[in-house]
């Protein structure tokens, strides 16, 4: 799952992560979440907790329609550009897919000249074990330091002025089938890494690495004993199923909890108050569920864990022994919202099953789970037990199972949301697919994809494969949603404006109403948009907007991979939902932006 | 010696244009075996329809209705041509042979054309999945016997034309018509599966 | 010496085929009429009944038919058949009553056998309902088993290939599923055959009186190696059971000596780790059969030969001469690396 | 293809008989392994600096249109993992195989090059654990995906949910070009 | 016998009807000639021999799974063509000789025993023939180029489907049923024409002899099952070849819905072997018994019912699938209820013996071969109905000795029977009867020898379909005794070879009716005129032979200068009209030549469907078109 995902959601992750490091960087961080914006963006995901919203109001409903293209940049890879570029200190820093060279763009000068670039040369053999293309979702910022994650699973620190690498550290071994894609997060000092590669038959882990050094100062293992996964006394999940000794090893037959992924590619949030951050872990592997029977803790599940320690607090399996590839590693909006009637710090989580989750996020606790888009694999979840009721007819396995929705991307991919604390709605950028599948045996040859899933995907009913909505968090409801065509494979942004950006893996950047979803502007990039886009503030005082352009990712791979789609189950089955996209875009790779005249 | 019993039968026709003949047999015989293959091949839809908790599968469009309905009528009108034809034979009435079976081509004509704009309009083939399968099966069989029975009657309509039309070939004309009437008669359980089978069983959801 | 060993062979068997059917049937390890528990034992018994009732109706018809030939004629030898060709009223109607009693008699007879064969077949269903059961899950694959001990706790599920252990006196449901072609699983001396099936899961029940070792075949044709697709059914007390289950649960033994260390590298750096899975190694590949304690079994290649080093040897060196057609590949071991290798793999007990 | 036009020309063909003959071969008991490496088998560039330069030795398939051979290929192409990359055939980790254009070439030599020695972008090194024999019947296989294996010799499809229904029609229709 | 004009009525003239007679159904001369015959004589003998060719070969690829079997891990056949010898044995014993021997026999007996002329429709006929000759060369086209078929006569998917048998093997078989279904589809679609239109004036359906009784109910389980089979070897040739998914589970089809369809035509297609079989057993019985048929009604009744009963109970081959128990009770029920009327059938054959005065030719040895044989393999049919024995003896040796005990015993028996019944009159030479009785005796003996044993090493856990067995399961000795008893078998081949072609020559020669026997057939001279009878016989009896002379009658006044029969009614058999038949022809040749392009071009590429059909077409028109002069119009 990790894997699979981390190309749909490049572009709007990796911006996640860059803010969240940025974050993380001490003083400033915690101005950042609860000061005005200052314009910057330091992390992928803006801020801490993660809402992708911009103070900057220049750019509103009225005058988007003049929005005009102020300069560009090509980023000179044509792979999946899912990555959100930075801004801090007029210096504008964009993460390139694999090579996963770093760009320092001048944003003083006219045009936006290059500063410096870094080229960290990752072994070109990790091609081989990234799932869905060689995405990177992003950097961080900390404390004069560019930090992001190389595909050979090394993590590095870049001076920010320079360009000269600070430190570099080794996380993985790609011929077991690691890799990394996700944009790190920094807190307290910590640089948060997670691996990739659940459809490799990795042991998934999230380390901590000290921010100045980048020494490993803990590593929380995915699945195994309570101590590999940093389960100690002060482990205290809400529900009972989550609760017990070595569940890790115990949910699993025989040795399997060691090649059974349970990675953490994705999106990290921080609540500083509360000093506990949050993730999702990916699918457990092999993606083939006859091969694993039990529950598979901790694949698809949520943890909340302590910066320093990584000691686990809670965590809350969302799909137990998750069949359909649903990982639980979407990103968690860390809002303060009044639920009936009493203010709660809750966490919001749209998954991929298709249930948004709305969670006490300091005990775990799941407020309401309701639906944001065709479910038709679960029944709902119950809120006492914590349990989600699988729909029997759509059990994948050795016998084909058909019309099953979402699709393994889910409702909801790693595509990032953005909450405008204006309108209380959260902007999800989602598919509407479905699929037919078949388990067939998954041989385990490390290095090597460790799957065992046919799979073809197409078009949920209504024969849109995007939506773009607004949800409703309070309310749990859907306001409105705009269909498109393809998958929406971006990010979101949402500003102070009251306008919405969003891209599609036509090409278009869109702008649209944050009340009511009515287009208000759009324009045509040079190939699809599945990056993630920021709004910064420039020296001269205006605000821009920047969007990577560049499709590729799990949904883009026919265009950027040259798949052919004549074999529907390629890419893991998502080419048969997508064999058209090469009439509407080409490779490309390209960061506008966008400033008004 | 005694003589045995003779029956003499020199006075019988030499030929009767009837389902007396043994000809005729043969013919409702080879009917009787296609009624026997198509009747299984419906059994074997309908059993795979219900070994499938989604139909049709996904993909697969809804078959159009409006003009494999509309084929019914120049498809039935033929049955018409087919009749005058018979018992013209059976009349040895030359033109009637001739009107009939030209009515009768010229009509089956339409409905095969009718057929195959709506075949080609389906977006899926045998390949695609079961239900391809067997729709292709029922129409290529289906389609594969009536263009051979047109053929034949086309043939036979030549015959009546150019004047080479003894009993013989008037007997074909009259046996010719049941193969006619089987193959219209079939149709419509098959018209009926391939383009109502789909919502024939309720699937889930 | 062979032939000696043959004639004494055929003339056994000529004693056994036509004289001695019932006490050639006592001994066997993999006979249907040597029954070793309830569901084979009801079968057995409905076969014998089977058996004599109709050997019975046989020898009555045969007598009769002999009779035509030896009592021809009697009773219508004054009626005039060569002229007629038919005999008299009274003849044929006391014929077509003895026909009409016949008639009823084998309609009776068959109405009692349909009734026992329901009857067996209800009986050996019940098992089904007898408590504490243990699944075992049967894949047939081109050619050998893999067997799968479904607890309902995942760490205790067990994989292993073409050996089931059971305990004595316990249900076990057998889950037969099928990787490729249809199979049957089939194991005389304790139930009838059960297909299967590839995208089904078809059930059977059985369970073993007595402690032993029971052979079972590949009883659907599946292919070149039909022939060569065995597995034994070993009922064990249950704590004998219970100790090999714990056993098996175990993680394979750590190599110990240099050449099991030296065994255990070949193992890796050969193309044996992409399809065998020896579990607490990197080995993890699942197409062929799982070999985490392979020393403990009885037979390679699905029971083809008897687990001896020697043959092991030369299964690993040329498999397809053994059993060709079979899905392991012949790789190149130097002879260096053999007996290493060997001494490995037999050390996994 | 032009097999069939062999065939279409010659009616009802003697040629059959040899046809069948080969396609239906089933080397089963396979020569021993000697896992050698065809390192100069085929050049990937046809570009010789120097001039033009003698023929290169091409060494050949020896599973070439064998139809048992093809199809085990297919079973190991499955079992080593080839289609958790590739696949069936349109890619998706690794590039596709359907396909006109291929990187390193796609002679049967190059196409065992690759899998024996592997490639820098990804292509893992094969050589030393899958045997020689079973390389050249996975190379067989990869080339009937282009169709450049008779048609008589290759499977219709597998008993697996299919690539893909729609464009399946399209492949056909190359193939019978 | 000659004509002679004193047996016949004063007022025809049967000199000049002879001649115009013996012009009208002169065979053609010449190569082209020979390939243009369509009297129903030639056509059943050329079915007889083919099929007789095809038992040697089916015989000699026994004697090779035997051989192998002989002692355990036996080298002498490998697994590759082990396979291919049993499904060969297998495929070529059910429907390359089995079937289209009883057919050849049908087509040489019934137009004689109706008292007729020729088949309904005898291009037709002859096409038949050549449909499964192609069949035949097809089959074994692909036996010499190493491309048999592997996967069992009954081609279970997913064994014979796309992956798991690559290649055209499969391929072959599926067409190879293309061709003999269209061969006995035509020949059932001709024989219920005729028998139901042409019989003898006076012949009503209450006095049809009970081999024509079996021949109808033959055919019209061959006209109800046959369409199974098509569909079967569709569904896996379509599979194999332009990939559709009718057995492919991932895409919804259903490897048991082609098991339940290939035995939905499987089970009746062993009625179809053996009901004919049933036929010659009463026409035997009654001609050397010398008396009628006791219980004549009772037999047609249980005829028509088995008949039935046979589509009832195809399950029972499948109790193994694990289906749902109240379907296994009913399919017990229905196998168990087919005891009943083939029990039946043996108390009244028993009962005629009884009652009548046998004459122990080698004939009725083989019927008591046939009745002692059978009832065992009958007996054991009645255990493997049972649901838990069957799930015991299914696909071991037991069956295997089951169904060769219900098959050589119900079907080969009667069948040598039949032909030393009927051997003067095809030839108009009896054959050597020591020699006759030698060869039942060693026939008998070597087929208990090879498959009694076979009932125990069923139940000591031999399974089917296995090339080799291990040492030390009690399976050597049973085994070594089987493959004596098949060389024994194959002894008493050889002794009928013999006994035929030294008959050919030396046998007695016979006259028209050696047997005394009742029924018209042999009213004809012997071997009979192309046209069968000077004049038409008319029927007052059952059994018209042995009807006093009186009663006696011909039909007159049929055109003798053509090709010409009589029709009569269904159910009484009045004479309606008279009949034109078709003459020599090659056109069936060669539209069996055009749509064998077709068939076999389709296993390779599926363009040959079109253009096969399209000269098949082309050659049907040829086939059909009005030659110069037209019949003339009588009305």
């Amino acid at each position: 799952m990790p894997r699979i995902r981390e190309e749909a959601v490049l572009p709007r992750r990796a911006s996640y992560g860059w803010a969240l490091i940025l974050l993380a960087v001490a003083p400033l961080t915690a101005q950042i979440q609860n000061q005005p914006d200052d314009g910057q963006w330091p992390m992928a995901a803006k801020n801490y907790a993660s809402t992708r919203y911009s103070t900057l109001g220049q750019v509103n409903r009225d005058n988007v329609t003049s929005l005009k293209l102020a300069w560009s940049f090509s980023t000179g890879t044509t792979h999946g550009n899912e990555a959100a570029p930075l801004v801090v200190s007029n210096t504008l820093y964009v993460v390139t897919p694999f090579p996963n060279d770093l760009y320092a763009l001048d944003l003083t000068k006219p045009g936006a000249p290059m500063k410096w670039v870094y080229e960290p040369n990752p072994s070109p053999s990790s091609q081989g074990v990234a799932c869905c293309d060689t995405v990177n979702r992003g950097a961080a910022y900390w404390n004069g330091k560019i930090i992001y994650n190389t595909l050979d699973v090394q993590t590095v620190a870049v001076d920010a002025n320079t360009g000269k690498e600070v430190w570099r550290t080794k996380l993985g071994d790609i011929n077991l089938g690691e890799s990394i894609t996700m944009a790190p997060l920094v807190a307290k000092g910590i640089v948060l890494v997670g691996n990739s590669g659940g459809e490799f038959g990795v042991r998934g882990w999230l380390c901590g690495l000290d921010a100045e050094t980048g020494k490993i100062k803990w590593r929380a293992y995915g699945t195994g004993p309570d101590k590999d996964v940093l389960i100690g006394p002060n482990f205290k999940p809400f529900y009972a199923k989550d609760r017990g000794t070595d569940l890790g090893m115990k949910t699993w037959p025989g040795q399997a909890w060691k090649i059974g992924g349970a990675t953490a590619w994705s999106w990290i949030s921080y609540d500083q108050a509360l000093d506990l951050f949050y993730y999702g872990t990916s699918n457990p592997g092999p993606w083939n569920p006859e091969q694993r029977p039990g529950d598979n803790k901790w694949g698809s599940s949520l943890f909340a864990r302590r910066p320093e320690t990584g000691e686990a607090i809670w965590a809350y399996q969302i799909s137990p022994h998750d069949i359909h590839d649903y990982d639980a590693v979407n990103e968690n909006i860390l809002l303060d919202l009044a639920i009936n009637g009493s203010q709660r710090k809750v966490l919001a989580h749209p998954d991929r099953d298709g249930y948004l989750y709305l969670m006490d996020r300091a005990t775990g606790e799941v407020i309401s789970a309701q639906t944001f888009g065709y479910v038709n694999t679960s029944e709902g979840v119950d809120l006492k037990s914590g349990l989600i009721k699988m729909n029997p007819t759509k059990q994948t396995g050795y016998n084909t199972v058909r019309d099953a929705c979402p699709a393994p991307p889910g409702v909801k991919d790693w595509t990032p949301s953005a909450f405008s604390p204006k309108t209380g709605l959260i902007y999800i950028p989602h598919n509407n697919l479905c699929y037919e599948s078949q388990a067939v045996q998954a041989n385990y040859i490390a290095g090597t994809p460790f799957v065992g899933m046919n799979v073809r995907m197409y078009a949920g009913p209504g024969g849109n494969r995007g939506v773009f909505s607004a949800w409703d968090p309070v309310q749990a409801k859907t306001i409105w949603s705009i269909n498109e065509a393809f998958p929406v494979w971006s990010g979101a942004l949402a500003t102070a404006g009251d306008v919405v950006f969003y891209g599609t893996m036509e090409g278009w950047f869109k702008a649209v109403d944050a009340q009511t979803g009515r287009p208000l502007w759009q324009f045509k990039t040079g190939s699809g948009i599945i990056g993630q886009p920021v709004a910064y503030k420039g020296p001269d005082g205006k605000e821009y907007i920047a969007i990577l352009s560049g499709v590729g990712g799990w949904s883009g791979g026919v265009v950027s991979g040259g798949l052919n789609a004549v074999d529907g189950t390629g890419a893991l089955g998502f080419l048969n939902a997508m064999s058209d996209l090469g009439k509407y875009t080409t490779k490309g790779g390209m960061l506008y932006v966008f400033s008004l005249p | 010696m005694t003589d045995v019993q003779t029956i003499d039968v020199g006075h019988l026709k030499a030929y009767d244009i009837s389902n007396q003949d043994p000809l005729w047999w043969g013919q409702f015989m080879f009917v009787f075996i296609e009624g026997a293959m198509f009747a299984i091949l419906i059994a074997a839809y309908f059993y795979t329809r219900l070994r499938m908790d989604v139909w049709p599968p996904p993909g697969d469009q809804f078959p159009h209705k409006l003009l494999p309905t509309l084929e019914l009528i120049p498809l039935i009108l033929s049955c018409a041509g087919t009749y005058w034809a018979s018992e013209a034979a059976k009349k040895n009435s030359r033109g009637g042979m001739a009107g009939g079976l030209t009515l009768n081509i010229a009509l089956a004509a339409v409905a095969l054309w009718m057929r195959i704009v709506e075949w080609h309009s389906l977006n899926f083939n045998w390949m695609t999945d079961i239900q391809g399968s067997y729709v292709w099966a029922f129409l290529g069989l289906h389609t594969f016997d009536y263009i051979a029975d047109l053929a034949f009657t086309a043939v036979l309509l030549l015959l009546v034309l150019i004047g080479r039309c003894g009993p013989k070939q008037r007997l074909g004309v009259h046996v010719d018509s049941i193969v006619w009437y089987f193959l219209v008669a079939i149709w419509i359980p098959i018209y009926v599966v391939i383009y109502w089978g789909p919502i024939i069983v309720e699937t889930q959801q | 010496m062979k032939t000696t060993t043959r004639v004494a062979k055929v003339s056994a068997a000529t004693c056994t085929a036509f004289t001695l059917l019932l006490t050639s049937c006592i001994y066997n390890r993999q006979s249907a009429i040597d029954p070793a528990g309830p569901q084979s034992g009801r079968i057995d018994t409905l076969w014998w009944s089977f058996f004599w009732l109709l050997g019975a109706i046989f020898l009555i018809v045969m007598v009769l038919t002999a009779m035509t030939l030896t009592r021809q004629h009697r009773g219508f030898e004054q009626e005039p058949l060569e002229a007629l060709h038919k005999a008299s009223e009274k003849t044929e109607a006391r014929l077509r009553s003895v026909i009409t009693g016949a008639t009823i008699v084998s309609i009776v007879i068959l109405f009692v056998l349909i009734v026992a064969s329901t009857v067996t077949g209800k009986a050996n269903s019940e098992l089904q309902n007898k408590k504490n059961p243990l699944t075992i899950q049967v894949t047939g694959t081109q050619w050998w088993w893999q067997i799968e001990y479904k607890m309902g706790d995942p760490t205790r599920s067990l994989v292993t290939a073409n050996e089931i252990h059971i305990p004595v006196g316990r249900p076990i449901q057998i889950r037969g599923a099928s990787n490729d072609v249809i199979h049957s699983f089939w194991v005389p001396n304790l139930n009838g055959k059960r297909d299967l099936i590839p995208s089904r899961i078809t059930t059977e029940w059985l369970e073993a009186d007595h402690p032993g070792a029971y052979r079972g075949q590949c009883a659907e044709f599946c292919g070149l190696q039909h022939a060569h697709m065995a597995l034994w059914v070993i009922a064990e007390p249950e704590d004998k059971f219970n100790a090999w289950l714990e056993a098996q649960l175990q993680p394979a033994a750590s190599p110990r000596t240099p050449e099991e260390i030296k065994g255990e590298q070949v193992f890796m750096n050969h193309a044996c780790i992409y399809c065998h899975a020896i579990e607490g190694t990197p080995a993890a590949g699942q197409s062929g059969p799982d070999l985490t304690h392979f020393g403990s079994r009885r037979g390679i290649a699905a029971n083809t030969l008897p687990n001896t080093m020697g043959n092991l040897a030369g299964w690993i060196l040329d498999p397809q001469t053994i059993k060709p057609g079979n899905h392991m590949a012949t790789i190149e071991v130097s002879s260096g690396d053999l007996q290493p290798l060997l001494e490995y793999l037999e050390s996994l007990k | 293809m032009k097999l069939t036009t062999v065939r279409n020309a010659s009616g009802l063909a003697i040629c059959f008989v040899v046809i069948a003959c080969q396609r239906q071969h089933q080397d089963i008991r396979p020569s021993p392994t000697q896992l050698a490496i065809y390192g100069d088998a085929a050049k990937e560039d046809a570009l010789r600096p120097g001039g033009p330069v003698s023929p290169q030795p091409t060494v050949n398939n020896p599973y070439n249109a064998s139809a048992y051979d093809i199809s085990e290929g297919q079973r190991l192409y499955n079992w080593y993992n080839c289609s958790g990359c590739h696949a069936n055939g349109g890619g998706g980790i690794g590039p596709p195989l359907i396909k006109q254009h291929w990187i390193y070439g796609g002679e049967p030599a190059n196409i065992f090059d690759t899998i024996v020695k592997g490639r820098p972008n990804g292509m893992p090194a094969w050589g030393g654990r899958i045997p020689e024999y079973q390389v050249w019947e996975i190379v067989a296989y990869i080339r009937s995906m282009n169709g450049e294996q008779p048609r008589s010799a290759t499977a219709s499809r597998a008993d697996m949910i299919q690539p893909s229904p729609q464009t399946l029609v399209n492949r056909t229709n190359d193939q019978t070009k | 016998m000659r004509a002679s004009q004193d047996i016949y009525p004063q007022s025809v003239d049967v000199e000049r009807d002879v001649e115009q007679l013996r012009n009208s159904w002169r065979h053609p001369r010449g190569v082209l000639g020979w390939l243009s015959f369509t009297t129903h004589q030639a056509i059943g003998t050329r079915y007889i021999v083919t099929a007789f060719i095809m038992l040697l070969a089916g015989g000699i690829e026994a004697l090779m799974i035997r051989t192998q079997l002989m002692r355990a891990n036996n080298g002498y056949l490998g697994p590759e063509r082990y396979n291919q010898i049993f499904t060969t044995h297998g495929t070529t014993m059910m429907f390359l000789f089995a079937v289209p021997v009883m057919e050849g026999m049908a087509i040489y007996l019934v137009p004689l025993m109706c008292g007729t002329r020729n088949v309904a429709f005898p291009r037709l006929n002859a096409f038949g023939y050549w449909m499964y000759l192609f069949g035949v060369l097809f089959l074994y086209w692909g036996v010499f180029t190493n491309t048999a078929p592997d996967v069992g006569w009954f081609a279970y998917p997913p064994l014979s489907g796309p992956q798991y048998t690559p290649g055209k093997s499969t391929d072959f078989w599926a067409q190879m049923i293309t061709f003999t279904e269209v061969s006995a589809l035509c020949v059932a679609a001709e024989i219920i024409a005729t028998i139901s239109k042409m019989r003898a004036p006076g012949m009503s359906l209450n006095r049809m002899p009970l081999y024509i009784w079996s021949i109808l109910i033959q055919s019209w389980m061959i006209i109800f099952a046959m369409p199974a089979i098509v569909l079967a070897s569709s569904y896996l040739l379509s599979d194999r070849t332009v990939g559709t998914h009718f057995v492919n589970p991932a895409e919804g089809g259903d490897p048991l819905l082609y098991q339940h369809i290939f035995w939905f035509f499987g089970h009746p297609e062993v009625y179809i072997i053996f009901i004919p079989a049933l036929g010659f057993v009463s026409a035997i019985v009654v001609a050397h018994a010398r008396r009628e048929i006791v219980g004549y009604t009772a037999m047609v009744l249980a005829q028509i019912a088995n008949g039935f009963i046979a589509f009832g109970l195809w399950v029972h081959h499948m109790f193994a699938t694990d289906l749902p128990q109240i379907g296994e009770a009913y399919f017990t029920a229905s196998s168990m209820m087919i005891a009943v009327t083939s029990g039946v059938q043996i108390f009244c054959w028993i009962a005629t013996l009884w009652s009548g005065r046998p004459r122990m030719t080698t004939a009725l040895h083989f019927v008591y071969g046939f009745i002692a044989i059978f009832v065992l393999g009958g007996l054991t049919g009645v255990m493997l109905a049972a649901v838990p024995l069957d799930l015991q003896a299914h696909d071991t040796y037991f069956v295997v000795a089951h169904f060769h005990y219900v098959l050589i015993g119900g079907a080969l028996f009667p069948l040598f029977g039949a032909f030393y019944h009927w051997h003067p009159k095809f030839t108009g030479r009896l054959m050597n009867e020591t020699l006759g009785r030698a060869n039942f005796w060693v026939l008998f003996a070597g087929f208990n020898l090879t498959f009694f044993p076979m009932h125990i090493l069923g139940l000591k856990g031999m399974p089917r379909r296995i090339y080799t067995y291990p040492p030390g399961m009690g399976w050597d000795g049973l085994n070594l005794l089987a493959t004596v008893g098949a060389w024994i078998i194959a002894a008493g081949g050889i002794l009928f070879i013999v006994n035929f072609l030294w008959s050919r020559k030396n046998g007695e020669v016979a006259g028209n009716n050696p047997w005394d026997a009742d029924s018209l057939e042999w009213a004809a001279s012997s071997p009979p005129a192309n046209y069968n009878f000077e004049y038409l016989p008319a029927v007052t009896s059952r059994y018209p032979l042995w009807a006093p002379r009186e009663q006696r009658g011909v039909v007159t006044g049929l055109a003798t200068d053509r090709r010409e029969a009589l029709v009569t009614t269904l159910m009484d058999a009045e004479p309606h009209h008279r009949y034109i038949l078709p003459g020599s022809s090659i056109w069936p040749l060669i539209s069996a030549i055009c749509v064998t392009i077709g068939f076999a071009g389709s296993v390779f590429n599926g363009w040959y469907i079109t253009w096969g059909a399209i000269i098949s077409g082309l050659a049907f028109i040829g086939w059909f078109w009005p030659k110069r002069p037209l019949e003339p119009a009588h009305d």
